[in-house]
């Protein structure tokens, strides 16, 4: 019966939703996907012209593009194994009974960073990790460590941010995946073993599945977005050791004003992200 | 039977998060409250005299607080009006077989993943011609392209644990499948809802892009304040710390009264 | 109130036959238990009927009229589920008002049936808990309110009980008579639930593997069973049925190949004289009454029920007795032969 | 006097909203500051729109190419090629031919300094906008660092800043000099540019190819490398408030900026080294002085309608006024009237005074190319500028990709084939 | 293999006491029953003795070695969970596997132990499937094969059997007796079930709210429980128990308050000289046995369980003997009186 609802039902539940979006979301796709075949740039829209492919050929044999792309997929290789690592023991800790009070705290102050708009996060990070009054240089016993100026030190503090910034997430994606493993089932593996990475491994991990695949789709996407949080912390710099792929879009499309350049690799981003999406659903979301 | 090691690194890890949670927040209100001299000392300082200036300067002379009513008014629409379109979507796809379904799923969690920059300008163009620049309606409409997605898939994944048995009981007690969302299966996922909510909130709340391209002051948003403050001229630190605190309250308020829910709402398809 | 016809029903889950040609004929007011091995289709054939899940071929109609393809909504019937199905964020008051909220009626009628049905089920102090506040019997009660409430024509209860434990069952059972002796409404019942089955009924069927095997009173089911199958799973513990070579001076149907009796049947015989010549080899007691397994020589292994006094001791040899309207004969296929 | 008043020529044009972007600097702080006077005395409001320098261009682009609000343009001495290409401002002669009776006679065009009129109010001959928040680069030296460390008086050569003054005063986690060299504009125009020109390089050579691999500008480039020993650690992520800070708070010695901070470093609320402040134009190079040049003229939108128009001149003439330049002057702004700088008393209460004028008289209006295709190319100088500097690339390599890039622009643009007169 | 003493265990949730001073020997090799109530402490007590619970005082030894502060893991316990608690994502061998896995056994010897457990629990069929592609019966297979290959010293069932069919259950507890034979090892067992609880027992322990109520062999809980809770906890249908004031021509203690009487134990007597004198209300035919439902006048409610054939009408009067040795008195507070 469950495949017997009308076409009227189903489309009065989904129409609106399917609808609103196709208004806000396709629309301006199919614009850009216009603009990225044409010469368009905003400051010569005398010259507008169909070039066909040549945006995206100029894209791909761009070699700052691959770097700016290398760059973020660097930043993913290394922020987001941190995040699932910390989230994970976070989420594990906080998933043991005992130590209510404290436990309550760790939850409540994990929202903090969460609710941090990024932007202010990259503010926050330029008076925290000013070389000169910054607090912490101060706090590593007052080292001189140029932190925004230096072009690896800035790198490892979009790092730190990213981390702390979106670790509470993963965190609590993960528990919620842990608290969705039957106690009793739990219980089981426990009389078996004292390892709690054996029980992890074998046990937790199926039921935490759903919960990592929606956190690398998530977090993925949003690398590839990633603008704010570096855009008022670093603005890409020094040179181009933060320009990460969206600065570089935004940077061609908004200070260039090449826009048909600009959505051609906003529509080849969009490309990878629905490719890596695709692969981690088919490889990692199967059932329990 | 957990040792007392085990308890003692247990302690020790949540005290580090904690503290490396708050610390960064503890350090914006700190530096919120000084002057600039004071910001600008090498060593920081711990120990100085507060001031208000910053709050009131941000608040009264450049307008922060009108920035504030306006990421209110379009966090909370957006939000709404997300969920008006997104419950009913997410349960048609948790509860109904059709064609297509699974693509219809993944296309509206694709459109979480469009770069705001390729939407912005054509967005910018057309809202210019429909005279919608600088409108609340643009942003909030433009945002249900991230927020509609994490709705949905929050909240299918909430109605697919909800036990069939509900909707077989009350449809044999006649109500339409409107009635069952509405008066079982919404109640039973309000954990799902809470969440999808929030993170709605918070994305929206949070937004710099579009709320930099498509407003200009009427509709002007507080990030796009904050960053605006960001002349190479001039930094006055204390004053974008008290805005960035400014904004983070109300959002961490909001996220703090519904945190209970955060844990219960985010299992992402771990029923089964 | 009604009677129910069911002719030729066929039901596919993909591509797979849940019920074949089912046809069942069901009397205004009769309480009729479907009862069967672990996925045979009982629950299957209720959903049916309630118009939860569609069919394939056949028709259903209730009260002279063709409801196949009507909403479940609109066959007048109640359904208690299994696991109750009470909705956890409603009371009790809710819970029950809520399909005739739905349905449109007044306000004071709402409060007049549930006042009835609480009275009726001893729910009066429960009203405003939620389905989590109460016990399991408690729950029980509700969902069966939430049914009354409704005055449908047919009841329809998919193993309500099984979640209960012995006493609360027994209480329950006795319950449920007295309440279908009160609304004279029809009444389907599934369970696996022996004591159930055999006091409740009016009418029992048996499925088998989607099949109907046997349609009759439970006297008829227990003591007429049509076959092996329904020999064997109806009774607690089931019938010995052995090849019938094992028995000794027994008037025997040519056809017969096996042969069965229930464990309560068996007669003590004088040593040697008895149609059976058996060893005990475990005795459980249960208080009133005592389970002798037994062994016989090169042949089957054998239950039979006797006194909770009993004294006989593990390891003696005893000499048992069939009566002769106690034998069970079954053919080749297993069909008994009267 | 002929009868002619700022209220009776606004009359007509009472009610009015002139919408226009303004930037968070000081000049703009003085005009807002005396914007009630205006406002009062035509019925005319002025909408100020603020924004970072940053965010300036794109939001003005975005509104002329979507036919916005805006009425007004706010035109960098970098962007007026681009303005005045795509028609979005209008020639101050076609304003005096439409609308004569608004035309204040004591407009006094010739009072404009000619370099910056010429340089952010001028396209092809044709005058869009008039002057209105207007720098020079100036050297800000603390006299009490230099008079420690046994200087008497400020380098006059580049040479001499980097070989006598930089050991000198580089010790103790104090530096010479600090060049803001941010990846925005400030790099390609603050940093990158200011190290061409007295070295007697430049962006491009007369066929309008890249100049930037000759030697005279390798040397410029090769001596900011030298240079950056001098300097503090990260200088490539100091943007001008940084550097102002850093001297500000007796960090460094020496810094070239523009003359609009001259409040900022003299203010006891912000600087810890007021009383130590001189300015200076700055250091000659081998090509001589050519400190930089920069600045914001105001010019009518075309996109305005009539009568936006006319309160929009209105606006732009009375900010650039004669009779106003010696407020906006007090006020923290700098006028590029000559008239205001003839009073000999200025120079004690503003330092800055006699540095400017004369940084005024030789500076170089194509000090940064002021086409069109700016907009591109200085994202082109800003990323292999600041790679220079961090030594990813050498001066070489990275003045042949910009070169590369940067004729990869022009000629998309039009230029090499004939299709585009070869601007300046 | 292993004689558990538990002593003086104490164990609070929340604030609220789960278990009241429990003290229990249970021998090597026995076969215990816990039973009571649902909510009396059952699956706390065995969770404590498990390891999975932490305790608040008390202790509890395993073969003379103090446990009560080892891991489950170090206490070579096998648990069977009333959920079966399988893992969802493992087949049925990896199931049965991964206790052995972790603890390094080699894998030679863990086919063979899958092998054999699989014979005894006839699983050989299904050892590939996932736990959701099985029948519940063979889930709670699997759940009794994940422990048998541990051998451990402690077996701890919790309900083991409670979601099966009567046929599947009566199966699967005969196989849990053989099994107990097999092995010798000591068992725990919890249950709700009556005929389980009589049956499988050695020593049978009564739970009531937290507190041991009785301890004993099956016949002694049935036949001399210790208090009216035991005795109308024990035996289906509950014990009659009634005010003693409504017997005529009993001989009873001068303390006795309430008197009791099994269903079964009833016997009819001449009409007017009998104990009790009661009508038939209702009248439920079991097939081997009949229960009456009757009605003294001025006095209890009973049942009494008699042969499957039994003639009586429903509005019969008949007249009731209880024989001295089957009468239960209790006193006042419920104390058996011997
Ligand atoms: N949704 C479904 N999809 C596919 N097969 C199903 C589905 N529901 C039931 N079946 C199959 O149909 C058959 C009958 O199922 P049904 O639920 O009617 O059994 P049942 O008699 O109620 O069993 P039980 O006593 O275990 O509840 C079973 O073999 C079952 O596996
Ligand atoms: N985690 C817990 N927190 C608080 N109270 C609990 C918890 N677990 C059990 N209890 C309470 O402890 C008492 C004993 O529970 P336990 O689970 O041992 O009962 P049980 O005898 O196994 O019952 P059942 O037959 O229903 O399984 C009950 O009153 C129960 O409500
Ligand atoms: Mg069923
Ligand atoms: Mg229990």
């Amino acid at each position: 019966m469950r495949g017997q609802t009308s076409r009227r039902t189903i489309l009065g539940f989904i129409g609106p939703a399917v609808f609103g979006l196709a208004i806000v979301g396709i629309a301006p796709l199919i614009y850009a996907i216009w603009t990225s075949l044409h010469f368009f740039n905003l400051t010569k829209l005398k010259q507008v012209e169909f070039i066909g492919l040549e945006n995206y050929w100029n894209v791909l044999t761009d070699g700052v593009f691959w770097q700016a792309m290398g760059r973020t997929f660097f930043l993913l290789a290394t922020a987001l194994p941190l995040q699932l690592v910390l989230g994970l023991g976070i989420a594990l800790v906080l998933h043991k009974p005992g130590l209510t009070l404290l436990k309550t705290l760790a939850r409540l102050s994990l929202v903090l960073p969460m609710a941090t708009t990024y932007a202010v996060v990259g503010l926050l990070g330029q008076v925290m990790f000013n070389q000169k009054f910054g607090v912490v240089n101060h706090l590593l016993g007052g080292a001189n460590i140029n932190w925004i100026g230096d072009p690896q030190n800035a790198f490892a503090m979009i790092i730190f941010w990213d981390v702390w910034q979106w670790t509470p997430f993963v965190t609590l994606v993960l528990l919620a995946g842990l608290t969705m493993v039957p106690g009793e089932v739990e219980e089981a593996a426990r009389l078996e073993t004292k390892s709690w990475w054996t029980v992890l491994r074998h046990v937790q991990l199926p039921f935490l599945l759903p919960g990592l695949t929606a956190v690398l789709i998530l977090r993925t996407a949003d690398t590839l977005k990633l603008f704010d949080m570096v855009f008022t912390l670093t603005r890409g710099g020094p040179g181009a050791a933060t320009e990460f792929i969206s600065l570089m879009i935004q940077r061609v499309g908004f200070r260039g004003f090449d826009q048909g350049l600009a959505s051609a690799q906003a529509v080849i981003l969009l490309i990878i992200t629905i490719i890596l999406a695709r692969i981690y659903i088919r490889v990692f979301y199967k059932e329990v | 039977m957990q040792t007392r090691n085990s308890l003692l690194w247990q302690i020790l890890l949540l005290a580090l998060v904690i503290t490396l949670c708050v610390f960064p927040f503890y350090w914006m209100v700190t530096t919120s409250l000084k002057t600039q001299i004071v910001a600008l000392k090498a060593p920081p300082v711990w120990i100085f005299e507060p001031t208000l200036e910053n709050y009131r300067e941000a608040l009264f002379e450049d307008g922060v607080l009108r920035t504030l009513i306006n990421s209110l008014v379009i966090a909370v629409s957006t939000t709404l009006l997300a969920l008006l379109l997104g419950v009913p979507a997410a349960f048609a796809l948790a509860r109904f077989e059709f064609r297509g379904k699974k693509d219809l799923w993944f296309w509206f969690i694709t459109n979480r993943m469009v770069s705001p920059i390729v939407l912005a300008l054509p967005f910018f163009l057309i809202a210019r011609n429909l005279g919608l620049l600088d409108k609340h309606i643009t942003l909030i409409l433009i945002y249900l392209t991230f927020n509609l997605p994490i709705v949905i898939w929050i909240v299918t994944d909430q109605f697919r644990g909800i036990p069939y048995d509900l909707d077989e009981a009350a449809r044999l007690e006649g109500a339409s499948q409107f009635t069952i969302m509405r008066k079982i299966c919404l109640p039973l996922a309000m954990p799902g809802v809470a969440v999808s909510a929030i993170f709605s909130f918070i994305f929206s709340w949070n937004e710099l892009m579009f709320g930099l391209i498509l407003t200009r002051s009427e509709a002007k948003t507080a990030p796009a304040m904050a960053v605006s403050f960001m002349e190479g001229y001039n930094l006055p630190y204390g004053k974008i710390m008290a805005t960035s605190t400014l904004i983070v309250i109300p959002v961490l308020i909001f996220a703090l009264i519904a945190s209970k829910q955060l844990v219960r709402g985010l299992t992402m398809g771990a029923v089964k | 109130m009604a009677a129910i016809e069911i002719k030729g029903i066929n039901k596919f889950y993909a591509g797979m036959q849940a019920l074949f040609d089912v046809s069942l004929d069901i009397k205004d007011g009769e309480f009729v238990v479907f009862v069967g091995p672990s996925g045979c289709g009982k629950s299957t054939l209720l959903r049916s009927l309630a118009g939860l899940e569609g069919i394939d071929s056949g028709t259903v109609s209730i009260d002279g009229q063709d409801v196949t393809h009507a909403e479940p909504a609109d066959r007048d019937i109640a359904m208690v589920f299994q696991s109750y199905a009470l909705y956890p964020h409603m009371s009790v008051r809710e819970n029950m008002e809520f399909g005739m909220k739905v349905n449109g009626f007044a306000p004071k009628l709402r409060q007049e049936r549930i006042a009835e049905a609480a009275r009726i089920l001893q729910l009066e102090d429960y009203l405003d808990r939620k389905p989590g506040q109460l016990s399991g019997g408690q729950r029980q009660r509700v969902a069966i309110g939430r049914a009354i409430v409704k005055n449908p024509k047919v009841f329809l209860f998919d193993e309500p009980l099984s979640n209960l434990d012995a006493k609360l069952r027994v209480q329950m059972r006795v319950e449920l008579e007295s309440l279908h002796k009160q609304l004279k409404a029809t009444m389907i019942y599934v369970t696996h639930d022996q004591v159930e089955a055999m006091t409740m009924a009016d009418k029992i069927v048996v499925l088998n593997a989607g099949r109907v095997e046997q349609v009759g009173s439970p006297m008829e089911v227990y003591h007429k069973p049509v076959s092996r199958f329904v020999a064997e799973f109806i009774g607690s513990p089931a019938m010995n049925v052995f090849d019938a070579s094992a028995l000794r001076g027994v008037d025997l149907d040519g056809q017969a190949k096996f042969a069965g009796c229930r464990p309560e049947h068996f007669e003590m015989a004088a040593p040697g004289r008895g149609n059976l010549e058996a060893t005990v080899t475990v005795k459980e007691r249960l208080g009133g009454e005592t389970l002798l397994y037994l062994a016989v020589a090169d042949g089957p292994n054998l239950v039979a029920r006797v006194d909770g006094d009993d004294e006989t001791r593990i390891g003696a040899t005893i000499s048992l007795n069939i009566p002769p309207h106690r034998l069970h004969q079954f053919d080749v296929n297993g069909r008994a032969i009267r | 006097d002929d009868g002619w008043s700022l209220k009776e020529a606004a009359a007509p044009y009472s009610g009015t909203t002139v919408d226009v972007v303004f930037l968070l600097r000081p000049g703009y702080e003085a005009v807002e500051a005396m914007l009630p006077a205006f406002e009062e005395e035509t019925g005319i409001k002025v909408n100020v729109i603020k924004h970072p320098y940053e965010n300036a261009l794109g939001e003005q682009v975005r509104d002329f190419v979507a036919g916005g609000d805006l009425d007004v343009a706010l035109i960098d001495l970098v962007w007026i090629g681009s303005f005045a290409e795509n028609g979005w401002m209008v020639p101050i002669d076609d304003i005096k031919a439409q609308y004569p009776e608004i035309i204040d006679p004591d407009l006094d065009m010739d009072d404009f300094f000619p370099l910056p009129l010429n340089a952010f109010g001028t396209w092809n001959g044709v005058t869009y906008g008039l002057p209105f928040d207007n720098y020079s680069g100036l050297l800000f030296y603390n006299r009490c660092m230099l008079e420690e460390a046994g200087f008497d008086g400020p380098p006059e050569t580049w040479a001499e800043l980097k070989d006598t003054y930089g050991p000198a005063l580089t010790k103790d986690g104090k530096y010479a000099f600090a060049l803001q060299s941010k990846r925005n504009e400030t790099q390609s125009a603050d940093s990158f540019a200011r190290m061409l020109w007295p070295f007697g390089g430049s962006f491009l050579n007369e066929e309008f190819r890249s100049n930037l691999s000759s030697e005279e500008s390798q040397a410029g480039l090769k001596f900011r490398q030298d240079l950056m020993q001098y300097m503090p650690d990260g200088i490539v992520a100091y943007d001008h408030a940084e550097t102002v800070n850093g001297f500000a708070q007796g960090d460094v010695a020496m810094i070239t900026e523009w003359s609009s901070f001259y409040s900022t470093v003299v203010s006891p609320e912000t600087s810890t080294v007021a009383e130590c402040v001189e300015i200076a134009p700055e250091p000659k190079g081998p090509a001589g002085r050519k400190p930089a040049l920069g600045g914001f003229s105001l010019a009518v939108a075309d996109q305005a309608d009539e009568k936006e128009k006319a309160a929009a001149w209105l606006f732009i003439q009375w900010a650039t006024s004669k009779a106003n330049a010696r407020e906006y002057l007090e006020r923290g702004g700098v006028p590029a009237r000559q008239s205001v700088y003839e009073d000999p008393e200025l120079a004690e209460t503003f330092k800055f005074v006699p540095a400017l004028v004369e940084s005024w008289q030789n500076g170089v209006p194509e000090y940064r190319p002021r086409f069109a295709e700016w907009p591109e190319i200085t994202e082109i100088v800003q990323e292999w500028g600041t790679k220079m500097m961090l030594g990813e690339v050498s001066t070489e390599e990275g003045a042949k990709e910009i070169g590369d890039r940067m004729e990869a622009v022009l000629d998309k643009a039009g230029y090499y084939s004939g299709d585009k007169p070869l601007a300046q």
